[in-house]
C-alpha cells in the first residue's frame, strides 16, 4: 500500500472514531439539557417551563442506542448536525457557521503563523548555537510553560483600559456588522491583536525549542559537514541543508499537535470573549447542549485531520523518501 | 619539495578544551605531492578521519585545531595557510581547491534534494556567473565521467545503490576540478566487486585530471594496491611514511609491521599471520613515550620514556633492503630506527 | 460605512448582557432565543398587561389590554382589546391576534413556557374570552404578561416551536434593524400607539462573560445592563459615582438553604431553626453577594420586604432573625440535643455534620456556603462544603441524594409561589426518585399541602389571607428552608445620557433588561441634559 | 549426470548439520498497479540452498553484500521459518521449531553469533547478564551461585577474556570491538551447542583485531569439535580459516569445495570475478583483468536460468534458460579426502555432449 | 633533524568513565530542573501544616494586598492567597504525577506492545493511539471531566491519564519498532529467551529514558490541564490548586479590581514547575541525544587572545605557532 493510501486510511478511520466517540459521549453525561437550562437560569426560569422544554427538544421519545447511531450518522451524511439546545431551534450547522470563520482566522492563522516565526527563530538559534542567540532558550522555556489564558488575562489586564487601543473582548467593535468595509475589518484586526499576540507567544515557543533542537541535530549529519566541505555558503548551507531537512519532524509533529493547540486556544477564546467555535463549545458544555457539543467537537477533529492530512501532504513534497514510484 | 600541493606541519588537534581535551591528532607533520595517490592508515581511532577533517577545518565541536599550519600551494603561486584563511576565504578554498569524500556515501547527501541539484549548488556557489544549462550540463558529464549515466539526475539519494552514491560523491567531488582530493574510507561499506569497480574509475581520472588523493582505509591490501605512498598512524602520530611498494615489502615500525602479518592473503603461499597482541590504546590515557610500546614486541626501555620523532631513518638497519632503494622521502618513527641527525 | 457604526451616539440606548455570542434567532416564545436571553423581544412584542413585580399587590398597568375581567372564581378572562395599535407590517392588531396567540400556545405545549392550562379561547369584536380548568388566581400575571403575536404571520408558519423568526413582526415600538452574533439593534418605528419613546435606536451587546460585561459597564459602552459584580464599588460605581447605579429591588422569590427533611438529624425541626437562628444573613448579603445582588431576606417567614409586606402575618410582621447562638442552643438542647465540649450531639447521641452541595463553579453560592459553615460551627456542627458540578447537583437534589443545598425557588406574584415550591406535598417523591420540581427537601405535611390548594382555589380574599397566614406559621414552625436571600430584578444604569430610570423612589418597574418591564423602562427614558 | 556432492563422511567429520534445498522468500507489499493483480511479489532472497556443516570443521559462505548469506544463517538458527526445503540437525528434521519449547531445545544445539559486536549486545546489561541469561536458559548455570560464577568464569576464559573479573561487570560500550566480539561469542558457547554459526563476526572488527577473533574460533573448533558456518565477504580470510567454502551469488550456492580449491581454483565466473575483485598488495596493478560491469540482480525478479547470466562474459544460451545444477570440478591432484570441488554452471555440464559443449563454449572462445 | 625530548612523557591517568545517571544530574539543566521540582514537591509533602491559614478560613481583611501577615494577600472573602496556593501544590503534583503513571504505564504497555508484536492487534493499537492523538485534547477533557458527576483530584488525574497516553505509545511504539530489529533482540531470541522476558528485559530497559521523557512531559501537560479545567471552572471542586486559585481569581474579576496578587502567584508557580519539568525533559532529552548536549563551553580563547565560537564547518584554529621552530 502506498503510503498515501495508508493515510487516507487511516483518516477515515479516525474520522468513524471521532464521530463514534461524539455520539457516545453526551450519552453518558448525566443530567440533561432541560435541567441544565433551569438551573443556569437560577430561578430567573419557573419550573413549569420544563415540561415545555422536554417537549420542545424532543427528549421526551425513546430510541435504543444502536438506532439512535445509525439515525445520527446518517443525518451526519446529510450534513445534519441537528438543531442546538441553547440557541433552539437554531441549527447546530448555523451555530458553528457563525464561530468557524473566527476560529480560523483567529487561531488558524496564528497557529499556522507561531509555527512559521517559531521554526524561523529557532532555524536561527539552532544554527548560531553557542553564541547570545542561546540566551533566548531559557526565556522561551519560561514562556512557554505558562499557560495560555494566564499570560491572556495578564495582557488584558496590562493592555486594555478605556483609553487604549486594545480592546478587551469580542471581535469586533459592537455595532458593527460584518462587512467588507474598511472600518469592520479596521475593527476585527484591532480585536484580533491580544489574542492573536498571545497565541503566537505561547505557541512559538514550542516551536523555537524543536525546531532549535532538530538544527543541532541536523547540523552534526555529514550531509551539513558536505555541505560546508563544498564552500557554499552559510545561508545556503543552513537554509538548503540544515533547516531543510531540520523541519521534516517540525511538519509532523505540528500536524500532531494541532489538537493540542486547538485546545490550548480554545482558551485565549474564552479569556478574550472571542465569539469562536472554542466559546462556543465551553457554553455547549455548560448547557449540556449535545448537539452543539457534537457539531463544535467533529468541527475541530475534522480540522484536525484536515490539518494532518493537509500536512502530510506537505511532508510527502518536503521529503522525498516517503514518495515512492509505480 | 617543490611539488608539494598540500603540506601540513605540526598540526595538532584536540576534542575538548583545556584538561579534558583528548588529543586525537598530535604533532603530524605531512606532505601531499602534485600528483600522488597517498594512503593513510591505522587502526581504528589513530586519527586518521581527525586529521583529514582538521586540514580542512570540517571538524565539528569540540574538536579544534590546536596548533599547526596547513599549506597549501596553489599552481604558480604563494603558498597559502588553510588555517588562517577567514570564512569567505575558506569557503572560497574549499572544494575548488580540496574535496572530500566522506566515509558514509548515504550520509553525504542530502536525502531531501535531487542529485542534479546537489551537483549544481557546488558549481554556483563558487561559480555565480554560471548559467543553470551550463551548470546541468557539467552535472551531467560528471556522472558519465563516473560511470552513471545521466537519467539519474533527476534521483533523489535514496532511490541510489549504495555504489552508485559514492560514485555521485565522486563525481561532485571533481566538479571543480580541484587538486586534491580526500577520501575517508569511501569504500568501507561496499563489496569487493563494486569497490574495485570505483577505485579503477578514481585512478583513471587521477590520470586524466592530474589531482592528488589522500586515501584513507585500513584496509592495508587495499592501500599498497593503489597508492603511491602510505602513512601509518597510531596514536595520533605518523609513525611511519614510505612508497607502498617498499612499507609492503619492508615495513620499518614494529606496528607497520604487525598490521602486515594481521591480513591473510588471497593468493600465493600462505603466510603466518601473527596479528598484534594487546589492544588500541586509550586517547585519554596515553601510554607515556612511543604510544606503541606497550604492544611492542622489541620495546626498550627508552620507548616508554621519549616520544620517538618521526624521520628518516638514520641507520640502514641490517636485514632490511637499504642500500640505494632506502629513499630520502621513507620516514619512521621508531627508537629502533632512529633518525639520521645529520643537524647534530 | 457600515451600516451599523453610528458616529452620532445621540438616541441610541446601549444595553448589554453576559450571555455569549447569539446566533439569531427571535422566537419570542422560547426562552433559548436570543431575543429572550438578550431581552428586546420586549420591545419587539407587548403584553396584555404590565406587572410590576417589585410591587406585585398592584393592580397591572393595562396594555395591549385596556381592561380585564375575571369571573367564575379565576375560571375565566374576558379581555378588552386596546385599538389603534398596529403590527410593525402596519396591520392593526385585532383581538383575532390574541386568540391566535392563546391557541398557539394551546396546540403547542412546547412554546407554553408556563403551562397555562387554556381551555375554551373565542374572539368577537375587541373582546377576547378565555376558559380554564381550575382557578388561575396565581395564574393572573403568567397571562397578562404573555407577549402577543400576529395571527398573519404565524398561521402560516408549518412549525412554530422550531422557527428562528428571521424578521420579527410585533406591535412594540421597535424594529429588528441588523443582527450580529455580538449586537443586535432595534430601530425606533414611525408610529406606535403610545408617544413614541425618545430612545431612537436600542443595540444589545452580548458579552462573552461577567468579566467582560463588568468593563463594558465600567468603561460606559454599556448603559444597561443585569450582571453580578464582585466589589461593585470598586469595579463599578466608582469609576463614575454621578451617573453609574444600580438599583436591585427584591421579587417575590427566594435564595435559601434547603434541607433534606427526610436525613436524620435534618428531619428535626428544631435542628433546622436553630441553623436558620445563626446564619448570617449579613455577611452573605455583603460578601458573598456582594452587596446587592440578591437582597437579604430577614423575616422569619421567608418573604421578601417589602414586595412581600402586604402578605406577612400580623404576628410576623417584625420578626427579624438576626444572629442569636445562645437562643440557637436553647433551642436546641430543649429539642435533646446536647453539647459536648462544643460538638453538638443529637439526641441519639451521634455527632451532628452538615453537608452542603453547590455546583463547583457558581461562586457566589460558593461564598454563601462557606459563610453558613463557619456560621453553624458556632453551635457545634461540622459542616462540609460539597462541590459536584452542576448536572450532578441538579440530580441530587432532584432524587433527594443531598443534606443540604443552596436553592431557590419559583417566583411570582405573591409569596404563594415560594412555599409552594417548598412546602406542597403534591410534589412530594420519596427520596431516589426523581422527576421532580420543588420540593426538593422531600417535605411533607399534609396540612400544607391542603392550604397551598386552598389558597390558589379560594373563592374570595379573606379565605386566601387566612391559608397565607397559616402557611407562614408552618413554615416558621417547620423551616424547611433556611431563606437567605431574595430573587432580584435588578439590574446596572448609567444615567450620563439616558434619565427616568425607576429607583428607589421612583419604583415603577423592576430593572431587569430581560424582564417585561424592560419595554417600560425605555418608554420612561429621556436624554440627560 | 550432474553429480549431487555428498561430502564423503570420513573419519572425525560427521554431518551434524544440514540443508536441502532451502529457500526462503520475503514477501513484498504490493504497491500501485499490482495491488489488483493476484501475482505474489517475493523478494527471493534464498534459492534451493544446499549445505552440510561438519564436527570439527569450519564452512565459509563467501559472496556479494545481500546474496543471502546472514538469511541462510538465521534460517539454520530457525530465527525464519523456511519457505521451503529441510533442515536436518543428526539427520532428524527439525520443522516448526518456531514455537517456545522445541525453538529452545533446537538453539541449545545451534546458536549464532550476529553479524555486528556492535549491535548483537545489549547496551543496557552487563557481561555477567548476557553470559547469566545464556547459561541458565539451557540450564548450564549449575545449581549453586559459585558454581554459575565457576561457569561464567570458564567461559571467559575460553575466549580469552582473561582475567574474567575485569570483564565480567563491565557494559558493552566498555568493551572494544574485538572484546565484545569475545563475549557475543561466549554466549553462544554458554548454551554449549553443536553447531555455531558466525555472521561475518570480523567485518566490523580492525585487522589487527579481527586476527584475534578469527583465531579464536579456530582453536574452539579445534578443542571443542564445533561444527562452525563462517560467513564472510572477505575470501582471503575464508581461505585462511576454512575447511571447505562456499560462494553464493543472488541467492544461490554457485560454487563449494575446499577452501584452497575454491580460493586458488576458482571454476565458477562469479566467483573468479570475486577473487579478481579482492584488494591483492601482491599482484601489480597492470595485471588487472576488465571483469565487473553491471550491478546485482533484483531478487525480486532474478533473471531466469543461471542469475549470473546478465552479468557473466561466458553466458551462453542455456544459461538464460535453466539454472544450472551442481557440476563436479575435477581436482587437479588426487586429494581423496577432501570434500569435491563444485560449481553450478553450464561451463561444467557433462550431460551435454562433448561436441555441444564446444559449441556453447564457441562464445568464450569468441571473447 | 633535532631530537627533541618529549614533551608530553607522562600524561594523568584518565577519570574513570562516569556512570551514566551521574551525567544525568550533571546535566546542569537537569539540575536545576530537578532542584525546583523537589522544591514543590516538598511543597505538596509539608504543605498543608506549614501554611499559616487554612486556605479556605474566612478572616476579616477582605481583599488586602501582599504584607506581612499576608503574604500574597487575601482574597474577597479574607482568605490567605499564600496558603492557597501552598496547599494547592498538593493537588498539582498528585494530578501531574498520577496522571503521568498512568498515561506511562498506558504508553508501554500500548506502545511497546504494539511495536513488538505484528500482526493485525498491533495495527489496531497503533490506530488507537492515533485516533487519540488526533482528537483533541482539551475539548475532550472538558466534555469528559463535565460528565463525571463526582470529580475529586484523583477522577481528573486518571481522566488525565486514561486520555493522554498517546503520545508516548506513538514514540515506544516507533523506538520499539526500531529495537525489534536490533540484533541484540534477535540474539536474546536466538539464545533462547522467552518473549516476555525479551519485552521487560531485553527491549524495556533501553527506552528508559523515552519512557522517562515521556513521563514528564505527561506530567506537564497533566498538571496545565489540570490547571486549565479548574480554571474554567470544570474541574475538581473541593481542593484547593492553583488552577482553583485562579478561577476565584477571574470570576471575582480580580485584576478588574486591581487585585493582581491574587492571579500573580498562581500563575508564576505553574510557568515554574512548568519551567522545572521542561529543563527535566531537556536533561533527560540531551542524556538519550548527546548531540542536544549544550553544555560544556562553545567558546574559546585563540592564542592571541581572541574568543571564537565553536560552529560546524568551521573548526576553531586556536594557536598558529608551529611549537617546533627550527626542523
Ligand atoms: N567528539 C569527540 N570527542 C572526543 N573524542 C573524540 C571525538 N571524536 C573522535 N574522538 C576520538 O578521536 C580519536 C580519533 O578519531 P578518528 O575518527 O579520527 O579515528 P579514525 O582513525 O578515523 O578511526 P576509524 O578508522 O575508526 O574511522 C578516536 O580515538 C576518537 O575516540
Ligand atoms: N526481513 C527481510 N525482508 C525482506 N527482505 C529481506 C529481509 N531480510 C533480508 N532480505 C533481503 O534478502 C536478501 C539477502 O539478504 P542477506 O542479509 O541474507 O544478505 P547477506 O548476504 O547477508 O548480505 P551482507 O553481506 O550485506 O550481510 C537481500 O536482498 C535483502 O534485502
Ligand atoms: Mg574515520
Ligand atoms: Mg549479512
Ligand atoms: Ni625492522
Amino acid at each position: 500500500m502506498s503510503y498515501l493510501l495508508k493515510r487516507i486510511a487511516f483518516y477515515l478511520f479516525t474520522a468513524w472514531a471521532a464521530v463514534t466517540i461524539n455520539f457516545l459521549i453526551p450519552r453518558a453525561i448525566p443530567g440533561d439539557p432541560v435541567q441544565a437550562l433551569i438551573t443556569r437560569s437560577r430561578g430567573q426560569m419557573t419550573s413549569e417551563a420544563v415540561q415545555s422544554l422536554y417537549v420542545l427538544f424532543g427528549l421526551d421519545k425513546d430510541a435504543s442506542l444502536v438506532e439512535q447511531y445509525f439515525s445520527y450518522l446518517g443525518q451526519l451524511f446529510r450534513g445534519d448536525l441537528g438543531l442546538s439546545f441553547t440557541h433552539f431551534p437554531t441549527p447546530v450547522s448555523e451555530v458553528l457557521g457563525d464561530g468557524l470563520p473566527w476560529t480560523l482566522g483567529l487561531v488558524g492563522i496564528t497557529t499556522v503563523l507561531g509555527f512559521l516565526i517559531g521554526t524561523a527563530l529557532g532555524t536561527g538559534i539552532g544554527w548560531k548555537r553557542g553564541s547570545w542567540a542561546d540566551a533566548l532558550i531559557p526565556v522561551t522555556t519560561f514562556v512557554s510553560s505558562i499557560p495560555y489564558f494566564w499570560l491572556g488575562l495578564i495582557a488584558i489586564a496590562l493592555l486594555t483600559g478605556p483609553d487604549s487601543f486594545f480592546p478587551a473582548s469580542g471581535a469586533y467593535d459592537n455595532g458593527l456588522v460584518p462587512n467588507p468595509d474598511p472600518q469592520f475589518i479596521g475593527s476585527v484586526l484591532r480585536h484580533g491583536i491580544l489574542p492573536a499576540f498571545t497565541i503566537l507567544i505561547s505557541s512559538m515557543a514550542g516551536w523555537i525549542l524543536s525546531m532549535r533542537n532538530m538544527m543541532v541535530t541536523v547540523a552534526s549529519e555529514d550531509y551539513v559537514t558536505v555541505a560546508h566541505a563544498k564552500g557554499l555558503s552559510d545561508r545556503r548551507v543552513m537554509l538548503g541543508y540544515a533547516a531543510r531537512n531540520a523541519l521534516l519532524p517540525n511538519v509532523s509533529g505540528f500536524a500532531l499537535s494541532l489538537g493540542f493547540i486547538v485546545g490550548g486556544t480554545l482558551l485565549v477564546e474564552i479569556v478574550f470573549s472571542y465569539p469562536g467555535l472554542g466559546l462556543q463549545l465551553f457554553q455547549a458544555v455548560g448547557a449540556k447542549d449535545y448537539p452543539l457539543m457534537q457539531g463544535v467537537f467533529l468541527i475541530i477533529t475534522l480540522s484536525v485531520l484536515l490539518a494532518n492530512f493537509l500536512a502530510d501532504v506537505a511532508y510527502l513534497a518536503l521529503d522525498p523518501r516517503t514518495r515512492r514510484e509505480g | 619539495m617543490t611539488d608539494a600541493v598540500l603540506e601540513i606541519r605540526g598540526l595538532n588537534v584536540d576534542y575538548g578544551l583545556g584538561d579534558e581535551a583528548v588529543h586525537a591528532v598530535r604533532d603530524v607533520d605531512l606532505t601531499l605531492h602534485r600528483g600522488e595517490v597517498l594512503g593513510l592508515a591505522g587502526e581504528s581511532g589513530s586519527g586518521k578521519s581527525t586529521l583529514a577533517y582538521g586540514l580542512t577545518r570540517l571538524l565539528p565541536p569540540p574538536g579544534v585545531i590546536a596548533s599547526g599550519e596547513v599549506l597549501y600551494h596553489p599552481d604558480g603561486g604563494d603558498p597559502v595557510d588553510v588555517l588562517r584563511m577567514t570564512l569567505p576565504e575558506l569557503r572560497r578554498f574549499r572544494w575548488a581547491e580540496t574535496a572530500i569524500v566522506f566515509q558514509g556515501a548515504m550520509n553525504s547527501l542530502n536525502p531531501v534534494h535531487r542529485i542534479s541539484s546537489q551537483l549544481t549548488d557546488v558549481i554556483k556557489a563558487h561559480d555565480p556567473r554560471s548559467t543553470p544549462a551550463s551548470r546541468l550540463a557539467r552535472a551531467r558529464e560528471l556522472l558519465r565521467l563516473v560511470g552513471i549515466s545521466a537519467d539519474r539526475l533527476d534521483s533523489y539519494p535514496h532511490q541510489l545503490s549504495g555504489g552508485m552514491r559514492q560514485r555521485v560523491m565522486i563525481g561532485m567531488a571533481l566538479a571543480l576540478e580541484p587538486k586534491v582530493v580526500i577520501m575517508d574510507e569511501p569504500t568501507t561499506a561496499l563489496d569487493v566487486v563494486v569497490q574495485r569497480q570505483i577505485l579503477r574509475q578514481l585512478v583513471e581520472l587521477r590520470e586524466r585530471l592530474g589531482f592528488s588523493v589522500v586515501f584513507i582505509t585500513h584496509d592495508l591490501s587495499l592501500l599498497v594496491e593503489f597508492s603511491d605512498r602510505i602513512a601509518i598512524m597510531y596514536g595520533g602520530r605518523i609513525v611511519e611514511e614510505a612508497a607502498s611498494a617498499d612499507l609492503y615489502r619492508d615495513p620499518l615500525h614494529p606496528y607497520s609491521h604487525g598490521l602486515l602479518n594481521s591480513f591473510p592473503a588471497l593468493r600465493g603461499p600462505k603466510r603466518e599471520l601473527t596479528g598484534i597482541p594487546g589492544s588500541p590504546p586509550d586517547l585519554r590515557a596515553m601510554p607515556s613515550g612511543c604510544a606503541f610500546h606497550p604492544r611492542c614486541p622489541h620495546a626498550m626501555e627508552r620507548c616508554g620514556v621519549e616520544v620517538p620523532v618521526l624521520g628518516t631513518p638514520g641507520d640502514v638497519h641490517p636485514g632490511h633492503d637499504a642500500g640505494e632503494n632506502a629513499p630520502a622521502d621513507r620516514t619512521v618513527a621508531c627508537w629502533l630506527h632512529p633518525v639520521h641527525d645529520d643537524g647534530l | 460605512t457600515n451600516p451599523g457604526a453610528n458616529s452620532d451616539t445621540g438616541g441610541v440606548l446601549n444595553v448589554g448582557m453576559p450571555n455569549g455570542p447569539q446566533t439569531e434567532n427571535n422566537n419570542p416564545f422560547l426562552n433559548t432565543s436570543a431575543a429572550s436571553s438578550l431581552g428586546y423581544r420586549r420591545l419587539l412584542f407587548e403584553p396584555l398587561a404590565m406587572v410590576n413585580e417589585t410591587k406585585p399587590a398592584e393592580k397591572p398597568k393595562p396594555w395591549l389590554a385596556t381592561e380585564w375581567e375575571w369571573a367564575d372564581n379565576f375560571h375565566k378572562l374576558s379581555l378588552t382589546i386596546r385599538d389603534g395599535a398596529t403590527w410593525s407590517d402596519g396591520k392593526p392588531l385585532t383581538a383575532e391576534d390574541v386568540a391566535f396567540t392563546f391557541e398557539l400556545l394551546q396546540k403547542n405545549p412546547g412554546l407554553n413556557v408556563d403551562s397555562v392550562p387554556y381551555e375554551t379561547i373565542s374572539a368577537s369584536g375587541n373582546k377576547v374570552d378565555v376558559g380554564f380548568p381550575r382557578s388561575q388566581f396565581v395564574n393572573q400575571k403568567k397571562i397578562l404578561e404573555q407577549l402577543i403575536v400576529p395571527k398573519h404571520i404565524w398561521s402560516t408558519i408549518a412549525n412554530p416551536s422550531t422557527d428562528t423568526i428571521k424578521t420579527p413582526v410585533g406591535s412594540g415600538p421597535y424594529t429588528l434593524k441588523s443582527f450580529t452574533s455580538q449586537t443586535v439593534t432595534l430601530a425606533v418605528r414611525d408610529s406606535y400607539w403610545q408617544e413614541l419613546p425618545k430612545v431612537k435606536e436600542v443595540r444589545y451587546t452580548s458579552y462573552s462573560d461577567n468579566n467582560a460585561q463588568t468593563t463594558a459597564l465600567a468603561t460606559g459602552a454599556s448603559e444597561w445592563s443585569f450582571v453580578f459584580i464582585p466589589n461593585y464599588e470598586a469595579v463599578y460605581t466608582s469609576k463614575d459615582p454621578e451617573h453609574y447605579k444600580l438599583y436591585f429591588p427584591p421579587v417575590l422569590g427566594i435564595h435559601g438553604l434547603w434541607f433534606n427533611t427526610k436525613v436524620a438529624p435534618w428531619d428535626n425541626a428544631a435542628l433546622r431553626r436553630a441553623v436558620n437562628m445563626v446564619i448570617n444573613r449579613d455577611d452573605i448579603f455583603m460578601q458573598g453577594e456582594a452587596g446587592y445582588f440578591y437582597p437579604k431576606v430577614d423575616n422569619i417567614t421567608g418573604i421578601p420586604t417589602p414586595a412581600g409586606d402586604s402578605y406577612i402575618a400580623p404576628e410576623f410582621k417584625s420578626k427579624i432573625v438576626t444572629v442569636d447562638v445562645e437562643a440557637a442552643k436553647k433551642e436546641l438542647t430543649a429539642a435533646g440535643f446536647t453539647f459536648e465540649g462544643d460538638k453538638l450531639k443529637d439526641p441519639s447521641g451521634k455527632p451532628v455534620t452538615l453537608k452542603m452541595t453547590v455546583p463547583s463553579g457558581w461562586s457566589d453560592y460558593v461564598t454563601n456556603l462557606e459563610i453558613i459553615k463557619d456560621n453553624v460551627s458556632k453551635i457545634g456542627i461540622e459542616a462540609t462544603v460539597d462541590l459536584p458540578n452542576a448536572d450532578a447537583w441538579s440530580k441530587a437534589l432532584d432524587t433527594g441524594d443531598f443534606e443540604a443545598a443552596l436553592h431557590w425557588t419559583n417566583n411570582g406574584p405573591t409569596p404563594y409561589d415560594i412555599y409552594e415550591n417548598i412546602m406542597n406535598g403534591a410534589l412530594f417523591k420519596p427520596i431516589g426518585e426523581g422527576g421532580i420540581n420543588g420540593n426538593y427537601g422531600r417535605y411533607e405535611n399534609a396540612e400544607a399541602t391542603t392550604l397551598l390548594n386552598e389558597y390558589a382555589n379560594a373563592a374570595d380574599d379573606a379565605a386566601r389571607t387566612a391559608a397565607m397566614h397559616k402557611l407562614q406559621q408552618i413554615f416558621v414552625k417547620d423551616m424547611p428552608v433556611a431563606i437567605t436571600s431574595a430573587a432580584n430584578a435588578g439590574g446596572q444604569y448609567s444615567t450620563k445620557n439616558w434619565v427616568g430610570w425607576p429607583d428607589e423612589s421612583n419604583q415603577y418597574a423592576p430593572l431587569q433588561p430581560t424582564l417585561e418591564n424592560a419595554l417600560d423602562v425605555v418608554l420612561h427614558l429621556k436624554p440627560a441634559a | 549426470m550432474t553429480t549431487s556432492t555428498a561430502p564423503s563422511a570420513s573419519g572425525t567429520t560427521d554431518v551434524v548439520l544440514e540443508a536441502d534445498g532451502l529457500t526462503k522468500h520475503f514477501p513484498v507489499r504490493k504497491r500501485g498497479r499490482e495491488l489488483l493483480s493476484r501475482k505474489v511479489r517475493a523478494v527471493r532472497a534464498v534459492e534451493d540452498v544446499t549445505l552440510r556443516l561438519h564436527r570439527g570443521r569450519v564452512t565459509a559462505l563467501v559472496g556479494e553484500s545481500g546474496s543471502g548469506k546472514s538469511t541462510v544463517a538465521r534460517l539454520l538458527a530457525q530465527l525464519y521459518p523456511q519457505t521451503g526445503g529441510t533442515i536436518k540437525l543428526h539427520g532428524e528434521a527439525v520443522s516448526d521449531a518456531a514455537s517456545g519449547k522445541r525453538f529452545r531445545a533446537y538453539s541449545k544445539r545451534v546458536q549464532m553469533i550476529f553479524q555486528d559486536p556492535f549491535a548483537s549486545l545489549n547496551p543496557v546489561h552487563t557481561v555477567r547478564y548476557h553470559l547469566t541469561r545464556a547459561l541458565k536458559i539451557h540450564g548450564n548455570a549449575g545449581k549453586s551461585a559459585t558454581e554459575q560464577e565457576a561457569a561464567l568464569t570458564h567461559l571467559l576464559t575460553r575466549v580469552q577474556l582473561t582475567p574474567p573479573e575485569r570483564y565480567i561487570d563491565k557494559f558493552p560500550h566498555e568493551l572494544s570491538g574485538g572484546q565484545r566480539q569475545r563475549v557475543a561469542i561466549a554466549r553462544a558457547l554458554g548454551a554449549d551447542p553443536e553447531v555455531l554459526l558466525a555472521d561475518e563476526p570480523v567485518s566490523m572488527l580492525d585487522v589487527s583485531i579481527r586476527l584475534g577473533v578469527l583465531n579464536l574460533l579456530k582453536d574452539l573448533k579445534e578443542r571443542l569439535h564445533l561444527a562452525i558456518l563462517y560467513i564472510t565477504h572477505d575470501i582471503a580470510s575464508a581461505r585462511y580459516f576454512a575447511d571447505e567454502t562456499y560462494v553464493m551469488y543472488a541467492g544461490r550456492v554457485v560454487e563449494g569445495g575446499e577452501s584452497e580449491a575454491v580460493t586458488q581454483r576458482p571454476a565458477h565466473p562469479y566467483t573468479q570475478l570475486l577473487i579478481e575483485s579482492a584488494p591483492d598488495p601482491d599482484r601489480p596493478a597492470a595485471q588487472e583483468k576488465d571483469g565487473g560491469t553491471g550491478e546485482p540482480p533484483s531478487l525480486i525478479n532474478p533473471p531466469e536460468g543461471c542469475r549470473f547470466n546478465p552479468r557473466c562474459p561466458y553466458a551462453m544460451k542455456v544459461c538464460a534458460e535453466k539454472v544450472p545444477p551442481r557440476f563436479a570440478i575435477p581436482a587437479d591432484s588426487g586429494d581423496g579426502d577432501s570434500t569435491a570441488h563444485f560449481a553450478a554452471c553450464w561451463l561444467y555440464g557433462d550431460g551435454l555432449s562433448e561436441a555441444d559443449k564446444a559449441k556453447l563454449r564457441e562464445p568464450e572462445e569468441a571473447l | 633533524m633535532t631530537v627533541v625530548p618529549s614533551t608530553a612523557a607522562t600524561t594523568p591517568v584518565a577519570a574513570p568513565v562516569k556512570r551514566r545517571r551521574l551525567r544525568f544530574v550533571a546535566n546542569p539543566k537537569a539540575t536545576i530542573g530537578l532542584a525546583v521540582l523537589g522544591f514543590f514537591a516538598l511543597l505538596a509533602i509539608i504543605g498543608p501544616w506549614i501554611v499559616p491559614y487554612d486556605p479556605s478560613e474566612r478572616g476579616n481583611d477582605l481583599l488586602h494586598g501582599p504584607s506581612g501577615e499576608h503574604w500574597f494577600g487575601t482574597t474577597h472573602l479574607g482568605q490567605d492567597i499564600f496558603s492557597q496556593v501552598v496547599v494547592g501544590t498538593r493537588s498539582v503534583m498528585v494530578v501531574g504525577f498520577i496522571a503521568g503513571v498512568v498515561a506511562t504505564i498506558l504508553s508501554i504497555l500500548v506502545g511497546v506492545t504494539s511495536g513488538y508484536l505484528a500482526g493485525a492487534g498491533s495495527e489496531l493499537l497503533s490506530a488507537l493511539s492515533n485516533v487519540f492523538l488526533v482528537l483533541p485534547a482539551l475539548p475532550l477533557m472538558i466534555i469528559i471531566t463535565s460528565t463525571l458527576p463526582e470529580t475529586s483530584t484523583l477522577t481528573i488525574a486518571l481522566v488525565i491519564g486514561l486520555t493522554s497516553w498517546a503520545w508516548g505509545a506513538r514514540v515506544l511504539r516507533a523506538q520499539t519498532l526500531s529495537l525489534r530489529g536490533r540484533d541484540y533482540i534477535e540474539a536474546a531470541r536466538a539464545t533462547g529467551e522467552k518473549t516476555w522476558r525479551i519485552i521487560l528485559f531485553e527491549i524495556m530497559p533501553n527506552l528508559t529514558a523515552v519512557i522517562a521523557s515521556g513521563f514528564v512531559g505527561t506530567v506537564i501537560f497533566a498538571v496545565t490541564l489540570e490547571i486549565t479545567l479548574a480554571f474554567i471552572g470544570v474541574g475538581a471542586g473541593g481542593d484547593w490548586n492553583w488552577g482553583t486559585v485562579l478561577y476565584w481569581a477571574q470570576s471575582q474579576q480580580a485584576l478588574a479590581q486591581g487585585a493582581w496578587w491574587w492571579f500573580v502567584p498562581a500563575g508564576l508557580a505553574i510557568a515554574l514547575l512548568g519551567t522545572a519539568l521542561s529543563l527535566v525533559n531537556f536533561g533527560i532529552d540531551e542524556f538519550v541525544s548527546p548531540r542536544l548536549r549544550g553544555g560544556g563551553k562553545t567558546n574559546v580563547k585563540t592564542a592571541d587572545g581572541r574568543t571564537v565560537r565553536m560552529r560546524v564547518g568551521f573548526t576553531p584554529v586556536l594557536g598558529n605557532s608551529n611549537g617546533r621552530e627550527g626542523s
